[in-house]
């Protein structure tokens, strides 16, 4: 149970080259309360990544500073575990291996061995755990990585777009499981998706960031009792309240990459809000 | 005048048994080409991983080895002399030079190269300083250290042949000797009996060791 | 087995007082027969008080490096790296001579050189740059008016080559003449046909050059005079033993080659190359001195040499008549 | 228009170090009409790639043939477009050079720049032309690899899960520029996702995959007119029905890879199929 | 016999300035140098390819590579010698020798290292066999080729060290020159030369482009 706070944070890419560089946000603050499930959603490139590879210790912002308990991030540690938006397997170690690589500096080998095994029959991996990364599918590293994460049991769980290759029923399961080791050693939660139903089923906030300039548009608290029926009237309105929001931001993007070709009958066709096509997903 | 085969395998039995020079002398050679290539690699990987990490050392220290990396052997043979009084230390001295140069740069690449997701990754799960070394950043450039110590390996023979010229034996010895009397059948022996040394060390080490990298890593798909 | 004992020894140089090991240095070669014989026939073990070990070396700066640390103590060696080290400071004594003369000057057989005076435009090698056989060669040429390509004469000259390469190079025709060190010179003219241009008693300094001396470090005669004494008995044994026996020590130096290179030297070129030289322990100090003042001459050397102490026969001399 | 010919395709790869082959699939066929658009559902891991990879010419079947038309695919070819499951950019390129990479071979440089910068402004990148993939985030990434696919005009489109790390306002925007260029140019399309509502929204049929033993499940052909509704009855229907085979492939998984541990109680908290916890994606 | 700093330097203003030999020797190895190294490198590269690339060529080929690579220069020098009749084509043969093996390898482990998914993407763009190289392979290997030219550099610099002794002038001939008189300080003097040739082509040339290539991958995580 950490409190991670966001104190004004921004993060700039110098580019020496072009001599320009590119702000991807600045003066964001956010705090994430012991034991919350806090969810980011926003456009492609608006900073989630970023985000969190700076609460991570991985990317050092521009300024402002990030607290996680009492102590301000200057590097990554164990106590932070990270599910990467890629899988970041160590190619030369097999999946046994990969998730033992983990928690080794924990605990006894045979004991590691037996704990990773555990995480690796959850995500159903148990018949591949002396395969290299390569004779894996995109799901299957994913799923390694996210048995990796949790394995660690680290206080804080960072997971950049953790279930985005897994089918839908693979996803239902990790989502149930993720929950229930939530609830039951109360971790500190931050979770990047662009699934907004994933968002709401799971999370206590939701964060919504925009880009251009990037930033927090809206934090929605998400008040429904556990566990959330999709179906339900609040989880629909809600979710067409974040999608209505998410929209305009796009649109903006569009209205700027076309420039003066942003035919209106175009982008109509292109471009939707109402609930029917955006629920289609 | 020119070298004939039949000669050559001729002068190859002869040396090796009945006068016995050719097995003495590649027992000599043998031994410190052993030891000057282990210390080769050890001393290559070492300096390799410092440049690769740090860029402090990089411009200073890489510098340096940049600068005496050109430096031939028949330069510092006679300082290795002095250095050593003359001892056996100026011979392995002149092969670690003369294979450390490859290692170094090699390891330095492969460190350089090394995918900083991985490295990223590790440092989250309390992986720091030398352990970030010897469990990411050693593992990942074995491709490229395996260069660097075929390189150390090769470039360790031709330095030996030099610094065995100071008169303590050695395969190296018997190829100049043989060179200055025109006993070229000699000296192609001696050239057969080196290469057959680096086709059994390709084939027992580095090639074995390659293939199973290679094929973990899934990196297979260049062949046939 | 001779020539087993040329190398693998792994003792450092040393040279501590009386009764430690001596190490001398030689090369395989014709002219080096006074060391050959005095090992092969064991007389440095028999005089020297202490272990004696020998140590073989491919040219002459080898030689000296191993001299100037201390790996041999003492040792055959041509005497022109042993002067250029001498000049440059280094400590180096001449107590002896072990051959003289062994120069010949050949050209190859369709190269139309016949004397000096056929030289220019022609090419020649030596096998080092300003070694004894070089100086003396052009030392002649500019007698005759004839510079080489170094100081932008009209005579072309190739150093480093080695006296095994100047057979291929003559050859292949890649050069026209040679002064050459025995028993090379006789090779090319008995096996390939080479022609004499100057017999060697008729080159520069001929008869009296030394073209091995032996030598050592002042050190070495300050902390064991005894040592260098008794290698200069051995040494005079050995220079009478090749002096009387022609047919056995010739033997001695082909298979100590052998033993070392798998091949033999034809037997009559040792024997026709034998007669070009004189093993003597005779040393002549002033043709040293001459040979030096025409290597600066002739601009090999910055400095007017001066080669005073570089030669200390005292002890050869007091041994030569105790005797 | 290219008809695609799967015909009794199997893949082994074979595990000489452990000494034993692993079948992803074998006998399986499937022949894409010419111009249809095709979807590939299943599990992580039953083998969508590899049978899209088999297809593209990339991975040799063990036996079994693979036609385009009329010529049977030995070895990769410009006809036959691919987005891989990762990025698959080329480092050392820029965005805009990566697009042109693809289609220098086909015009000339100042065209290709056009074109390429077209389609780059279709997924909204236009800012980014002369960034290099490490500067881009993961859904930018995939945008590129999707430009660079669409730019190359292929007679048959082979993506593999192309709009997985996408925000789903881009996601829709791009379902509609996908559609819109199917049917304008009439591409042979096969398409693999984890998403049934998109397989649904966008495909003629439906290919169902399934794992332990791999291969063809059930194919369904999706009879709705277009655009399509996801809210209308047939909609939900076909997604339930969808739903109901993937869930009872995962839940052969679960009990094999659970074993004995495979407690009936904590399987139906783990896993179920009823519409309110299967749509909630 | 000791060299000293100062009598290095004024040595080296005296050949440079003076008697002009340090000049006119450092026009020719240059020149020797720079030919020599634009070959092996030529020839290394594509040698590293087609053992990269193929198979049946690495089992062939590359066993012949390996070898002859620890044949030392002083042995391909009396061969050269002979080869090409004793002229300037031996120099650049022991050059070339000298600076290939390092090239070649360091290609073949670079093409190796490429990652399959872009030679498979780029395959289904219609890139096939030379163009995939080209495209591909090679702009891929870079940062190991890099490595290759770097030590390219430097042992072909040694190897012209041992092949200018056949007296045709460069460095080489005066360095051995220079220690067979005894002028350390020369040596010394001339070992300052090759090194600072080998810092100017580091920092203008290899560094330039290691930076720009680590830069443009995003492999500048290791540094500091
Ligand atoms: N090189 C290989 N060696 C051994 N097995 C492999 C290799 N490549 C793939 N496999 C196996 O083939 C199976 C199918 O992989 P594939 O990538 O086609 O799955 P997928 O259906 O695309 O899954 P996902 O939805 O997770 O991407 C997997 O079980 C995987 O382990
Ligand atoms: N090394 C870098 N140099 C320059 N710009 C960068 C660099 N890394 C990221 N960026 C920029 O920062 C922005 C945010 O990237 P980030 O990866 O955080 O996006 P994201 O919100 O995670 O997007 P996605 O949902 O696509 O993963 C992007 O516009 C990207 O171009
Ligand atoms: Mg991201
Ligand atoms: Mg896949």
């Amino acid at each position: 149970m950490e409190r991670v706070m966001i104190t004004e944070v921004e993060k700039t890419f110098p580019n020496k080259e072009k001599n320009q560089s590119f702000t991807v946000f600045k003066d964001l603050s956010l705090t994430v309360e012991p034991g919350e499930f806090v969810s980011l959603l926003g456009p492609s490139g608006c900073g989630k990544s970023t985000l969190l590879n700076i609460v991570a210790g991985l990317d050092q912002s521009t300024s402002g500073k990030v607290k996680v308990g009492d102590t301000t991030i200057k590097e990554p540690g164990s106590d932070r575990g990270v599910v990467f938006q890629e899988a970041a397997l160590m190619p030369w170690l097999t999946v046994l291996e990969n998730v033992m690589f983990a928690i080794n500096k924990k605990m006894k080998k045979e004991e590691a061995k037996e704990h990773a095994t555990k995480y690796l029959k959850l995500v159903h991996l148990s018949k591949f755990l002396h395969s290299y990364p390569h004779e894996l599918s995109g799901g299957m590293k994913q799923r390694v990585a996210i048995a990796r994460a949790l394995s660690m049991d680290p206080k804080v769980l960072l997971m950049d777009e953790p279930f985005g290759a897994l089918d839908e029923q693979t996803r239902m399961m990790l989502h149930k499981e993720v929950q229930y080791i939530w609830e039951e050693t109360k971790k500190t939660i931050l979770f990047v998706t662009h699934n907004i139903r994933e968002s709401i089923l799971l999370s206590d906030r939701i964060v919504l960031m925009g880009t251009r300039p990037g930033g927090i548009r809206k934090i929605y608290t998400v008040d429904l009792p556990r566990p959330r029926v999709p179906a339900s009237p609040e989880f629909i309105q809600l979710e067409q309240d974040i999608m209505a929001i998410l929209g305009g931001e796009i649109e903006k993007v569009m209205k700027e990459e076309m420039g003066d070709d942003f035919n209106s009958q175009k982008a109509s066709l292109l471009y939707g809000t109402d609930r029917n096509m955006g629920n289609h997903i | 005048m020119f070298p004939s085969p039949s000669g050559s395998v001729q002068q190859l039995y002869i040396g090796l048994f009945e006068t016995g020079i050719l097995a003495t002398a590649l027992a000599e050679s043998l031994q410190r080409i052993v030891i000057g290539f282990t210390l080769a690699v050890l001393i290559g990987g070492f300096l390799g991983v410092l440049l690769g990490v740090s860029k402090i050392a990089d411009e200073t220290l890489g510098s340096l080895v940049i600068a005496l990396q050109s430096v031939p052997s028949i330069v510092w043979l006679p300082i290795a002399l002095v250095v050593f009084q003359g001892g056996a230390g100026a011979i392995y001295f002149v092969v670690i030079l003369g294979g450390t140069w490859a290692m170094t740069l090699n390891v330095r690449m492969g460190i350089k190269n090394v995918q900083p997701i991985l490295l990223r990754a590790a440092k989250t799960m309390g992986y720091k300083n030398t352990e970030l070394i010897w469990k990411v950043m050693l593992p990942a450039s074995i491709p490229s250290a395996l260069t660097g110590a075929r390189l150390a390996w090769a470039f360790g023979w031709r330095a030996l042949m030099a610094a065995e010229l100071i008169g303590r034996g050695g395969l190296g010895r018997t190829l100049m000797d043989a060179r200055d009397f025109f006993n070229m059948d000699l000296v192609v022996a001696i050239m057969i009996i080196i290469s057959c040394i680096g086709l059994i060390v390709e084939y027992f080490l580095f090639s074995k060791i390659e293939k199973k990298v290679l094929s973990r890593w899934g990196l297979t798909n260049s062949g046939s | 087995g001779a020539g087993e004992e040329n190398s693998g020894n792994e003792t450092t140089g040393s040279s501590e007082s009386g009764g430690g090991e001596v190490n001398i240095g030689y090369f395989p070669n014709l002219d080096h027969a006074a060391g050959i014989i005095g090992k092969e026939k064991g007389y440095f073990s028999d005089e020297i008080d202490g272990e004696v070990e020998f140590l073989n070396y491919p040219n002459g700066n080898d030689f000296i490096d191993a001299l100037d640390t201390g790996v041999i103590d003492l040792g055959y060696v041509g005497p022109g790296p042993a002067i250029n080290y001498y000049l440059s400071g280094g400590d180096v004594v001449v107590i002896g001579a072990a051959a003289n003369g062994a120069t010949l000057i050949v050209s190859r057989e369709d190269s139309g050189i016949h004397s000096l005076e056929d030289f220019p435009g022609k090419s020649f090698c030596t096998p080092g740059n300003g070694c004894t056989h070089n100086v003396q060669l052009e030392i002649m040429l500019q007698e005759k008016g004839m510079k080489t390509n170094r100081r932008n004469g009209e005579v072309e000259h190739q150093s480093r080559v080695n006296p095994a390469s100047m057979v291929a190079m003559f050859e292949q025709g890649q050069i026209d003449a040679a002064a050459a060190p025995e028993p090379w010179g006789t090779l090319l003219v008995e096996e390939h046909n080479a022609n004499v241009v100057t017999e060697w008693n008729e080159v520069f300094l001929g008869e009296e050059l030394a073209s091995v001396v032996l030598v050592t470090t002042q050190e070495f005669i300050d902390e064991n005079p005894e040592q260098v004494e008794q290698a200069l008995r051995a040494h005079n044994r050995s220079v009478e033993f090749a002096q009387n026996n022609e047919e056995d020590t010739l033997e001695t130096v082909n298979d100590l080659i052998y033993g070392l290179t798998q091949t033999r030297l034809p037997e009559h070129v040792l024997e026709k190359a034998w007669q070009r030289m004189e093993v003597t322990t005779e040393t002549h100090a002033d043709a040293l001195q001459e040979w030096a003042n025409a290597s600066y001459e002739l601009e090999f050397m910055d400095e007017d040499p001066d080669l005073d102490g570089f030669v200390d026969t005292s002890i050869l001399d007091k041994i030569l008549e105790e005797e």
